[in-house]
């Protein structure tokens, strides 16, 4: 008999383990809302199945009565084209601020300081500042996606660049590379694929961000519905809506995971 | 007039000394190999060779003039490892020299004037036995492939001096060998000036037309950073009788136990 | 300082009171009204009510819709000359406080109140435990975010809660809650407001009376008995996320002024003025004048009837000189 | 002429390029407050130096009117203790269940899939259900911390243990060590600098929570008091109480990560 | 009976064969060293006496009984890199195997025991020559002082048979034989069975009673992984003649070439 820490699942046992939980959460939430419904078969906070399937058939399949769209794409159009704005913007504010700061020492004794202080800022504490800065339009959904981003990528990015072996840096020199050339050809490319880790990894910050914007200053999207529906308690809707949060990101990242390897081979073969 | 000239170099990092008293003139052509134990400061003096450092006292001179005290153009390096950029593959790594010289602000190159550094590019990958590897990346190279790749990358832009430290620290026996005869056929053919870090005394007597040992000749036990590295031996190649080898290797043996 | 401009923006958030200005701005009452007067009217709806405010108050927009109280507090206490344009309705039960499992209102001395912290259903709290001779200091008040109340309410933990519809009618739907007060009892105190900068309003006559003619217009579609009344209604009902009955129901206890003439009358009347003072003295011992205010009288107030507080520094005024021109027909 | 990249400032050029856009900052304020003021003496957007001054005084040195307490102290305690509370629980449960599943393949199978689908349900969007199972008390707020940055620190756990070198592992096991013993004696130990890194870059998330939470429902609390006078838009309330927050968010951070250092030397050496 | 049988051993990872028909038998107390082409299969072969990879095909006998498929206590293991502990000092590195032994759910000794375990882990320390840096964390001590650390651990747990992974590549020439009389030593104190692999023709005959070559017999250039390595030399050492010395040298030298 081996030791635990040396026994491997096999590839079904792997995939059973890996969906008991879930089956287990599925159950457990049925044995639940049973019991509720048979309580008050008016309970709102644990819906049956049947309800989840109309919710979701009425939001997606159906168009609204007022307006004619079908609510739940014009929801997630809306929430993902500000979502992908912010990222996009945050993405590039980072990528060129971190480099400038990684490399060229003068930048870094600048700017550090000032982006270690933002990045400490909550930005749910300002957000009223920005609402009255930005106004309410789309500009301020995307600004606190971009303001709760952006100081987070700015220093991965620096710190990449700083990472990026000196040796490298030296040898571009005795190939005649002035310092614009090293950021072009050195320091930019090795950077790309970080950069996109860095959009990963602050992918889950940029929807908490969104959906609190939304809440409070928006006539559509994802995270308006939420807190729309909040009000009235409608579970039904606001559980699918989770759940395709949650698969959206999913997707989000699972194809930015891919489109690294794909594109940077390098980066993820020396790995 | 010699075209390096070295005189009465030191290098101490703050209380340590590890470099002391250098002088030596070495001319246009040379072959230095350097041996010594580790950690009494033979990257340290290829770093200002370099101009990654500089030195605390004394002058080194380039042609009589103090030698630029940043890495440029005139001087090309290999070091033991990331020698080459990893997120360009072979061919593009050896054409780079090329492109950045070809457009400054770009730092590419286009049309006739790629067609023309791609097939220098692939020459000289060939004369160092890659041309089977011209779109893999580095990653995908064993580790005497990438010294070759790494060699080829700086030859190609045709440096006055050739550093290398310890190029060939990581290789088997039997590749070493081979990047030995590529070195030795490279620098006569391009007239270079090379000064080459070793472990290896008997690859230093072999490659180089002048080996240096650096060794500390006063040494304080308590202290070993009180007195600093010197060259020990300066000697033309030729003048390998056994019992010098021996007592070199010997004395090496006793510091390296000291710093150890 | 305000000068002669083309375009507004006036905003509004969802309340049964303010929902007509969507059916306007939908069917075009505001834009017909405002080329009328040869300028152009933006209707902005913002989710967030409070948020709304404050950009009216930071200047972002020329009008807004807010109680009487969140008029004094925020723009009037900011320092922003604030005029009450349109007097729409006033609260008659449409705020109410809610006890679990007990019928009366002294029941709720020692519990956690849960609500939303120095809102109207604040003030509706005050004056009622000054009904039953109780103080703030009997009991906790818990500030919670209005989307979350009603969620809240299901916890075990939350056992008073002090709110408006549509979130009070949820609340009362559940089994063993019990409406123990509601502004019914104390009608008139609070007013559903369309205010809009004073210094604009005076050099911009303009946007006054297309405001007020539009304004009276919806009205006159909102009440009427055919099916051009219903659709309004309809309309209005689905912005609020209910239906026509749960509409019919949220009016109910809201003292709409459907006429002009109701509105002139009601701000005309001497009771304005107390209900402002209640207020003024409710604001200032929650700090919300500011700290530079020695007393509740900091911020002038002027109605008809008389100045209340400051006349050195009066920034708001309840003006009816408008909905007059709309009973007599000027607009 | 040394080229840009090889240019270094010197120590006092450090000094005062990294503060230099702070007091460029301080300037625009103060002009663009002075103009509102001069606009509107009672401006609450953009207060004068001097209400700053009066909030800070009248917040944390007098006490307040109505309850006789230090408000600031009274909201800075409460804050912290949900903060520590909150971020402890979920090191401790992310220290734990990161061990179980990057040590035993058995674990991992069955966990990871559960936990990478967590890590991507946004907490905001499911607060209703999170009340109603939690309360509105302490518990909640606590609670909304928790579930926002668990899955990240389990899930930085177990990658840090995986990435423990085999050798090392073999190397215990050819010491005669069992699961258990290996799990005692050097996952465990090793994890723990990493676990102090983890919680420094999900403290950020932590206070995002917290304020989230007390803007939800609470008494008292820096976040309570935020969005509690934000309904009046108290400005010289507001700033000053973000200032507090990101020096609190400072210290925290500058503390545990000297901790680290002296706590495990060797961490840090072998970097 | 000898101690350690291999018949005829197989190693494929997919495709590719690593090993083919091993065979051979070792007694107690032999000192086998392994020399070969870099990738040819020495550390897969270590790996299977470890019992972190298990053979293809055939089987590998302890005592007459397949070994055990994971690692124990019967065979200890210094590797190139990673080989002591980086979270505990040098003594408690030491101390580890007698506190895992000692107290089965905390792993930790205490009272008399502890000081006994302390003492003992003292002297082998001193054996190593580490006495002067009890209480320094691996990455305060040098590579050579890394590597006797690592050797101190092991062998204070006696363990049957020794696996050694190029434990001296990363040194310097003279640390490197102060290595080689420490290892000498000890393997005769306790009575070890050892394998030893090296990059060092030379190393591998001075250390060993017996020396083994892996190489591959037929080499198809166009695809490596065709046919696997096995053991082509099998020396007991003393038979060390320049020739055989040589010709070794040679053909592990052209396989690493094909391989590299
Ligand atoms: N930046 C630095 N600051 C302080 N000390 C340094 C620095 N760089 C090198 N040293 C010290 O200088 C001495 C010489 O180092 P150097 O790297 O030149 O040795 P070396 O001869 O190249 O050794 P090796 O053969 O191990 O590469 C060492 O004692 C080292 O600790
Ligand atoms: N887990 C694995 N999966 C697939 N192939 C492997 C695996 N491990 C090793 N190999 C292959 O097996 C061959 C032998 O590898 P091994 O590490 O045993 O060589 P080696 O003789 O120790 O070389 P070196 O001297 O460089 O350490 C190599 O071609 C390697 O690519
Ligand atoms: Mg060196
Ligand atoms: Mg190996």
């Amino acid at each position: 008999m081996k030791k635990l820490i040396n026994r491997e699942p096999g590839r079904v046992g792997k995939w059973a383990l890996g969906l008991l939980p879930f089956v287990l959460l599925a159950i457990c939430y049925l044995v639940a809302s049973d019991a509720r419904l048979e309580a008050n078969p008016n309970d709102k906070l644990l819906p049956a199945m049947s309800s989840f399937v109309d919710a979701i058939d009425r939001m997606a399949f159906e168009p609204s009565k007022r307006t004619g769209e079908y609510q739940l794409w014009v929801d997630t159009v809306a929430s993902l084209k500000r979502l992908a704005l912010g990222v996009l913007i945050s993405a590039s504010i980072g990528l060129v601020f971190g480099i400038a700061t990684g490399t060229i020492p003068y930048l870094r004794a600048g700017f550090s300081p000032l982006i270690t202080g933002l990045s400490l800022v909550p930005p749910m504490a300002i957000l009223p500042v920005l609402f009255i800065i930005f106004g309410l339009g789309e500009l301020a959904k995307v600004m606190l996606i971009i303001i709760g981003i952006t100081p987070f990528i700015i220093r991965d990015m620096q710190q990449r660049a700083e990472e990026i072996p000196a040796e490298q840096v030296i040898k571009m020199q005795t190939l005649g590379a002035n310092t614009w050339q090293i950021v072009l050809r050195l320091v930019w490319p090795q950077v790309m694929p970080r950069l996109l880790s860095a959009v990963r990894l602050s992918l889950g910050s940029a929807w908490l961000f969104l959906i609190a914007a939304e809440a409070i200053a928006a006539t559509e999207g994802l995270g308006y519905r939420i807190f729309l529906v909040r009000r009235y308690l409608a579970m039904d809707t606001i559980l699918p809506y989770v759940v395709w949060i949650t698969f959206l990101a999913f997707i989000i990242d699972f194809t930015l995971a891919r489109y690294s390897r794909w594109r940077y081979p390098w980066f993820h073969g020396a790995q | 007039m010699a075209a390096i000239e070295i005189k009465n170099l030191w290098k101490e990092y703050g209380d340590q000394v590890v470099l002391e008293r250098l002088n030596a003139k070495v001319e246009e052509g040379e072959f230095v190999t350097i041996v010594g134990a580790s950690g009494c400061g033979k990257t340290t003096f290829l770093k200002m060779m370099l101009g990654t450092e500089q030195a605390s006292r004394g002058q080194l001179l380039l042609d009589g003039e103090p030698i630029a005290a940043e890495p440029d153009e005139t001087r090309g390096i290999v070091f033991q490892r990331y020698s080459v950029l990893p997120h360009l593959s072979a061919l593009r790594n050896v054409m780079l020299a090329g492109e950045l010289s070809a457009n400054r602000w770009l730092g590419l190159a286009f049309g006739a004037r790629r067609r023309a550094l791609r097939d220098e590019a692939r020459e000289m990958l060939e004369s160092v036995g890659l041309s089977q590897a011209l779109d893999k990346y580095p990653h995908e190279l064993s580790g005497g492939m990438q010294q070759r790749l790494a060699l080829a990358q700086t030859l190609i832009k045709r440096p006055r001096i050739l550093l290398l430290d310890e190029p060939f620290g990581a290789l088997d026996p039997g590749i070493r060998r081979d990047m030995h005869k590529l070195v030795l056929d490279l620098w006569q053919k391009q007239n270079l000036t090379v000064f080459m870090i070793t472990h290896d005394l008997a690859e230093g007597f072999y490659l180089g037309t002048r080996l240096w040992v650096f060794d500390k000749e006063r040494l304080d036990p308590q202290d070993p950073g009180r007195y600093g590295a010197r060259v020990t031996y300066d000697l033309p190649v030729g003048n390998s009788d056994k019992g010098t080898l021996q007592s070199i290797s010997h004395s090496v043996d006793s510091t390296a136990r000291a710093l150890a | 300082q305000a000068e002669k401009k083309q375009s507004f923006k006036v905003c509004w958030s969802i309340y049964v009171g303010w929902i007509p200005w969507d059916y306007g701005a939908a069917q075009g009452i505001v834009d017909k009204w405002a080329d009328k007067y040869d300028i152009d009217i933006d209707v902005v709806q913002i989710n967030d009510y409070i948020e709304s405010i404050n950009q009216y108050t930071a200047g972002q927009y020329d009008g807004c819709t807010m109680t009487n109280m969140d008029a004094l507090t925020i723009p009037a206490a900011g320092g922003v000359d604030t005029t009450a344009l349109i007097v729409g309705d006033f609260s008659n039960g449409n705020d109410g406080i809610v006890l679990k499992n007990k019928d009366s209102l002294a029941d709720i001395k020692g519990q956690n109140v849960n609500l939303v912290e120095l809102s109207v259903s604040h003030y509706l709290l005050a004056r009622a435990l000054d009904s039953v001779g109780l103080s703030e200091r009997d009991l906790t008040v818990v500030n919670t975010s209005d989307a979350d109340l009603v969620s809240a309410y299901q916890t075990d933990d939350v056992t008073a809660v002090a709110t408006w519809n549509p979130l009070l009618s949820a609340i009362t739907a559940e089994p063993g809650a019990h409406k123990v007060f509601d502004s019914s009892q104390i009608p008139g105190e609070i007013i559903d407001l369309m205010v809009v900068n004073s210094a604009t309003l005076k050099d911009n006559p303009a946007l006054g009376k297309a405001l007020t003619g539009a304004w009276y217009e919806i009205m006159a579609d909102m009440k009427s008995k055919g099916a051009k009344g219903d659709e309004a209604r309809d309309h209005m009902a689905s912005v609020a996320g209910t239906d026509r009955a749960g509409f019919a129901q949220q009016l109910d206890a809201t003292r709409m002024f459907y006429q002009p003439e109701e509105a002139v009358a009601f701000v005309n009347s001497a009771e304005l003025k107390t209900t402002m003072q209640r207020v003024a003295e409710f604001s200032f011992e929650h700090g919300l004048l500011g700290d530079g205010a020695p007393d509740a009288g900091f911020v002038g107030v002027q109605t008809p009837s008389g100045v209340y507080g400051a006349d050195g520094n009066i920034k708001l005024r309840f003006d009816p000189a408008y909905m007059e021109m709309a009973a007599k027909g000027e607009l």
